[in-house]
């Protein structure tokens, strides 16, 4: 069976909890700026990314997954990693419909029907 | 049952000991969050899917959301997260009170949310902005922008369900935190509701810079 | 009801209300048993009304929407009401603890909780055939299932909570797994019942949330028209199919692998001797869970997803044959040297290879794209997954069922019977659905109700088969329920297993065991452990007896 | 059964056919070498192996790394060689070939319209040149349905408001069946037609009658023609019973109430609008399911239809 670490609570300095939201404050603040400036693509990489760096100090801090059992980590990656091939096979599809004839690659009315009154 | 006398209350018939029985609990409800990252993760596919087929939709209709709106709401969230941590740290330490009072902050944060996201609603719904068949807005021109609309309340929709589930379960534990249920060696319901409520703030910012930010 | 003198989990509390808020994992699961087959038995009824109407071509009994609503509902009851709780929450809850020596699963109350969550989602399901009857097909395809008139809402929202359910079994399960091992009980030390258990729940925690949103998006699609899988609206129906296929590609192995599991304990205990490859078939459980989510599009080989998309899928659709092929050569090997007999679950294990390889088999078929092409959308199709899944699960379930009958209910069935009954199955299914092959490659669509002449051959002997089947289950229904008040009492370990279910009394009593029980021995010890008439023989105690030689 | 197929596929009418049967059979075969192996193994052993007198410990084989890595990798080999098979194919069945003509298929329920590029239309009967590779360029009026025909080995959906393809190059003569085999509801099993596949030279004197078909024939013979052609059949009966829509029993002249509340009396104006827009006036007690005939019936063909339904009393 697995170590068991639970027994005494494991109990985390206040300042930690006060940095990591203030951390999370100012990446608020920097993604909101960012999105003003037009990197064209690259804006939703920035954004991503700052949004993957919010969500790992939630993850590792404030759900102690950092110091609490690594077999939690696993788990939650997993949800990741699963969502990740469910997007990236679906879009073997979205993504490639027209490769061998442009004619497959659009819907025939672009505008939805309930445009049409 | 039998063997009540080497068991404290809150420790089940069929776990051996307490450290059993926390990290089952733990491993449950981190099992339980894959499974909400994967309900929302068929609609982060919707979204992924439709973006791709019509971006400038996308672009020109995000626009339509109100950034000051979100981004409050977001400052809003983190805060009751922080609130949330703030509250089982002070159980671990045996501070009842102060628990109650965290708790309650949570609570407070997510009424907060749950109104500018009702403004947000309203605003939306005023201007025609309305999912799928009932979009009557016109200041649109890209093709088909009910889509963004569908995908807009479908992901905030559910999100605000689970604000308003965790917001339940919240009550429920500070009730048992009033009735003293809760110490240093045992605060697990308080745990877990950590990390649902954590996992509600953690998908919304995600949704955030989706749905308002980038278009 | 029950036999034993002693207090076990049936007699220990009384009344009504014992078993309804009971947390005893061993009453829920048999809660769940009664509710599963239930539902077979309503879903076979659906079958072989089916299977009446098809006996001629043209309208004989039902009209078309008569039909239609018959296959739909046939499909749904057996998939989302019988097949997926059948093995994990049925026997599985059953056994699971006992095999892992601990007292109860983790969560006893989310175990009840979801038994109701079940009961709620079928009763929304039995709602909508009241409520005008569904006629969607089991795969809900839209711009059908949001245009149709028929109560397709209703149908929906029972699966969607039936798959909560499900979530919750596959929650408790891998907490259990991971938690309540007895003393000694390594990973690698588990029964591989448990390891089949443990790769199905990570499929139905993986999966099932995701047909979740699917049918929740149908829902409010049909509601408020949100328009994303109606091209009216410029939405995608294709991408609808992506998104249940997401859950039920992996679901058909959420109901395999339990029925894998089933079957590697019924091989080793039958033919006394330790499993082959242990470790393989342990991590081809896992390997069929993981790779089982990349390889959906092959049901959308004809779909009008991207050509690029169908050459992925097919190619990796063939992996999954790898390690189901570990196992079954795994099992025979098991066999191998053994000292076989022929009780009925030994006898629904040699069943189960016969007919999964017919059915894997023509799953290989399938996947190659330009055959799918001409087999899509037949009775090829049909074939196919009866094979695997009545064929494979269900008969799987069957060996599993008998098997754990005396430990059940502290009685023994009646083997005479029970042999007449899986003949009957064996040869009435084989009859029903190897003739579905030649219909499928021959072109006779699925979901039609009326044929062209030329089918009506293969169809009549379809339809005489299923009726072999139905008085199979009859002998079986009629025996089963007998034992459990007249059958003879089951002593603790009839087979001479060695996994710990068989180390307490049958019936068990309320926690299980006595005094939390230690692993002495693994599961297949079989070279050097015997259990005869519930006396464990170890081979260091009987070196100088010389007829009990190796 | 097809008299002139096999005991498993129907006879081989286009130039993939065989190529699909092929790998079929390669299959097959290596399905039943692998299922004497396993299954013929359970029961050998079964048989040697039972249980002979005495309870015995049994030897303790529990692996053996050669035999595992065998049935590992002679199966990869061999899904590996299936898999690139069955893809060559499956490209080849997905490109047309430029000399291909094109013919516009819709469907609807519960029929199927072709539209050739020389005007010609049919329902439910394509009629094709032999030897010649021919495109379909498929799109849905409703819901998905699937164009099968099962001597071609060649199947693809129909989407609405989405295109998709399918090609064939037919190599004998003959009429073969054309089956929907999406589940599309009510008349999904009726959904059939055929594929007439006739010598060029049949076929170019097809194709110049078909753009004036009826034009020897009586209006009302024509009409009757069409309405079995044109599939109202599956809806409307002629014997006065009510099906999906009404019966064209005694239909003109007769005094109807519309679902919303008006009365009309059938009349050439009203069965014109009722063909070409169905949804405008619905009857009441059916549901606005019928679908338009817009460009699939000509005035003439309405005109024949309309002196059809007189006879009808
Ligand atoms: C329990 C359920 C179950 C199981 C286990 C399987 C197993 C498999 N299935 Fe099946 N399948 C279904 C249930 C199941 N299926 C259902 C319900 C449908 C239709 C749903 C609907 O449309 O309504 C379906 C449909 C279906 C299709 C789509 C057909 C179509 O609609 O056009 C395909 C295509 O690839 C497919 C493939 C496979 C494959 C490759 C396997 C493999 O896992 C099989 C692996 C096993 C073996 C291969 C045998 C043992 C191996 C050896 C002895 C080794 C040697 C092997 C080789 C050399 C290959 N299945
Ligand atoms: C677990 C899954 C499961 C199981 C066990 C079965 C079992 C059976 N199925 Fe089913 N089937 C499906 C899942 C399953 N099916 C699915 C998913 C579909 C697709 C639906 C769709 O297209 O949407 C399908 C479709 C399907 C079709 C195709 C319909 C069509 O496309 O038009 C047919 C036709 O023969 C069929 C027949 C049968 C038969 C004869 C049995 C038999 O094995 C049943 C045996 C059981 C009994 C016989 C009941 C017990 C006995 C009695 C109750 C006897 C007493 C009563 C009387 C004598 C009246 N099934
Ligand atoms: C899919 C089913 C379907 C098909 C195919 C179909 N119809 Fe109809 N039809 C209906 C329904 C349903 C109605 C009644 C509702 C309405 O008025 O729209 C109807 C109504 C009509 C009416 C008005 C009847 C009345 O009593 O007022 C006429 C005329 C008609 N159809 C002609 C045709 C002709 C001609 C064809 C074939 C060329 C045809 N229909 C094919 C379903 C169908
Ligand atoms: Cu059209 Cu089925
Ligand atoms: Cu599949």
């Amino acid at each position: 069976m697995e170590q068991h670490n639970t027994a005494t609570p494991h109990v985390l300095p206040l300042s930690l909890y006060f940095t990591v939201a203030g951390t999370l404050f100012v990446l608020t603040g920097i993604t909101v700026a960012v999105s003003f400036v037009h990197f064209g693509e690259f804006n939703i990489i920035v954004a991503m990314l700052i949004a993957t760096i919010k969500a790992s100090l939630v993850a590792l801090y404030f759900m102690h997954l950092k110091y609490d059992n690594k077999l939690f980590m696993a788990v939650f990656l997993s949800s990741l990693i699963f969502l990740g091939l469910f997007l990236t096979l679906t879009m073997t599809d979205t993504m490639h419909r027209g490769d061998i004839d442009p004619i497959k690659e659009h819907p025939i009315k672009k505008e939805a029907i309930i445009y049409d009154k | 049952m039998e063997q009540a006398e080497k068991h404290p209350s809150y420790l089940q018939h069929h776990f051996a000991d307490m450290a059993q029985q926390t990290d089952a609990a733990k491993l449950g409800m981190w099992v339980f969050l894959v499974t909400e990252v994967l309900l929302f993760g068929g609609l982060f596919g919707f979204y992924t899917f439709f973006r791709a087929w019509y971006p400038e939709m996308f672009m020109e209709a995000h626009k339509y959301l109100d950034v000051t709106m979100g981004t409050t709401n977001t400052f809003v969230l983190i805060t009751s997260s922080l609130t949330m941590a703030l509250a089982i740290r002070a159980m671990q330490l045996g501070k009842k009170k102060q628990t109650i009072a965290y708790l309650a902050g949570t609570l407070f944060f997510a009424a907060v949310f749950l109104v500018i996201k009702y403004f947000e609603y309203s605003h939306k719904f005023h201007m025609g902005m309305l999912p799928g068949k009932f979009y009557t807005f016109e200041g649109i021109q890209a093709a088909n922008p009910h889509i963004f609309f569908s995908v807009y309340f479908t992901m905030t929709g559910l999100h605000g369900i689970h604000v308003i589930i965790g917001m339940i379960i919240i009550t429920w534990v500070m009730i048992r935190t009033m009735r003293d249920e809760f110490s240093p060696e045992y605060y697990n319901p308080i745990e877990l509701t950590g990390l649902y409520w954590h996992l509600v703030d953690l998908i919304w910012i995600f949704l955030f810079p989706l749905l308002y930010l980038i278009g | 009801m029950s036999v034993a003198t002693t207090a076990n989990y049936l007699n220990a509390e009384k009344g009504i209300k014992s078993w309804l808020f009971t947390l005893d994992h061993k009453r829920i699961g048999l809660m769940y048993l009664f509710a599963v087959m239930t539902s077979f038995f309503l879903g076979g009824v659906f079958a072989l009304l089916i299977r009446l109407e098809l006996l001629h071509p043209g309208q004989d009994f039902f009209t078309a929407d008569t039909y239609n609503q018959l296959f739909t509902l046939h499909g749904a009851v057996m998939i989302f009401l019988f097949i997926i709780p059948a093995i994990p929450a049925a026997l599985g809850n059953f056994v699971l603890p006992l095999m892992l020596g601990a007292k109860d699963v983790a969560f006893p109350r989310l175990n009840l909780a979801s038994f109701y969550i079940y009961v709620v989602g079928a009763l929304f399901a039995l709602y909508s055939i009241v409520a005008g009857a569904v006629d969607t097909g089991w795969t809900f395809y839209t711009p059908y299932s949001t245009t149709t008139s028929t109560s397709v809402i209703s149908m929906t929202m029972g699966a969607f909570i039936l798959g909560f359910s499900s979530i919750f079994t596959g929650v408790n399960f891998i907490a259990t797994i991971h938690k309540m091992r007895a003393p000694g009980m390594t990973w690698f030390k588990m029964p591989l019942m448990v390891w089949a258990l443990y790769a199905t729940s990570i499929i139905q925690v993986l999966a099932t949330p995701v047909l979740g949103i699917t049918l929740l998006l149908l829902v409010i699609e049909r509601t408020v028209g949100i328009g994303i899988f109606d091209p009216a609206m410029g939405g995608d129906p294709v991408l609808f199919q992506h998104f249940f296929w997401f859950y039920s590609h992996p679901a058909v192995y959420i109901m395999v692998l339990p029925g894998m599991g089933i079957i590697s304990e019924l091989v080793a205990t039958f033919s006394k001797k330790k499993i082959f490859g242990y470790k393989l078939i342990a991590y081809s459980s896992l390997g069929i869970a993981l790779i089982s989510f990349l390889v959906w599009g092959h049901h959308m080989f004809t779909s009008g997803q991207s050509e690029f998309s169908s050459m992925v899928f097919s190619f990796l659709t063939f992996f999954v044959g790898i390690p189901s092929g570990i196992k079954m050569f795994n099992w025979l090997a098991t066999m191998y040297k053994g000292r076989i007999t022929f009780e009925a679950p030994m006898l629904y294990t040699i069943a189960f290879m016969f007919l999964f390889a017919i059915g894997g088999f023509t799953g290989i078929m399938l996947g190659a794209i330009s055959i799918d092409i001409h087999m899509h959308d037949t009775y090829f199709v049909v074939a196919h997954f009866h094979y695997t899944m009545m064929g494979g699960t269900v008969i799987a379930f069957l060996g599993g069922l008998h098997y754990w009958w005396p430990k059940i209910w502290g009685r023994m069935y009646n083997e005479k019977l029970a042999k007449v009954a899986w003949a009957f199955i064996f040869v009435g299914f084989n009859v029903t659905f190897f003739t579905q092959f030649f219909l499928g490659s021959q072109g006779m669509p699925r979901r039609y109700y009326n044929y062209l002449d030329q089918y009506q051959p293969l169809h009549m002997y379809s339809t005489y088969g299923s009726w072999m089947l139905g008085v199979g289950f009859l002998i079986m229904a009629y025996y089963l329920i007998y034992s459990i008040y007249k059958g003879p009492k089951a002593p603790n370990n009839p087979w001479g297993a060695l996994s710990m279910e068989w180390q307490t009394t049958s019936p068990p009593i309320q926690h299980n065991f006595e005094d939390q029980p230690v692993l002495e021995h693994e599961p297949y010890d079989y070279d050097t452990r015997m259990v005869v008439n519930d006396e464990l023989i170890k081979k260091e105690d009987v070196k100088e007896k010389e007829d009990i030689n190796v | 059964m097809d008299p002139n197929g096999s005991l498993i596929f129907p006879s081989q009418v286009s130039t993939i056919a065989p190529e699909v049967d092929a790998l079929f059979d390669f299959i097959l075969y290596l399905s039943i070498i692998f299922f004497i192996l396993v299954v013929g193994g359970t029961f050998y052993f079964a048989w040697k192996y039972r249980k002979k007198g005495e309870d015995t410990f049994t030897k303790d084989l529990s692996h053996n790394n050669m035999l595992e890595v065998l049935w590992t990798v002679i199966p990869t080999i061999l899904v590996f060689i299936i898999f690139v098979w069955g893809f060559k194919s499956y490209m080849k069945m997905t490109i047309p070939p430029d000399t291909s003509m094109e013919i516009k298929v819709t469907g609807q329920k519960w029929f199927w319209t072709f539209n050739y590029a020389e005007g010609a239309t049919t329902t439910n009967e394509l009629v094709v040149p032999v030897n010649q590779p021919v495109r379909l360029l498929m799109s849905s009026n409703d819901v998905i349905h699937s164009f099968y025909v099962p001597n071609f080995r060649t199947k693809m959906d129909v989407l609405p408001n989405r295109y998709t393809q399918l090609w064939f190059e037919a190599t004998e003569t003959g009429e073969y069946n054309l089956f929907c085999t999406e589940y599309c509801g009510k008349g999904h099993s009726e959904m059939i037609g055929k594929v007439k596949v006739l010598a060029r030279a049949d076929y170019d004197a097809w194709l110049a009658g078909a753009g004036n078909a009826g034009a020897n024939m009586k209006p009302e013979e024509f009409g009757a023609k069409l309405y079995k052609d044109k599939a109202c059949f599956t809806c409307h009966s002629i014997d006065g019973s009510p099906l999906v829509g009404p019966s064209f029993k005694g239909i003109f002249g007769r005094t109807e109430k519309m679902t919303d509340g008006s009365e009309i009396t059938a009349d050439e104006n009203y069965i014109r609008e009722s063909i070409l827009e169905p949804q405008a006036k619905v009857v009441q007690g059916f549901q606005p399911i019928m679908p338009t005939y817009q460009g699939v019936l000509k005035d003439e063909e309405i005109d024949a239809l309309i002196a059809y339904f007189k006879t009808l009393k």
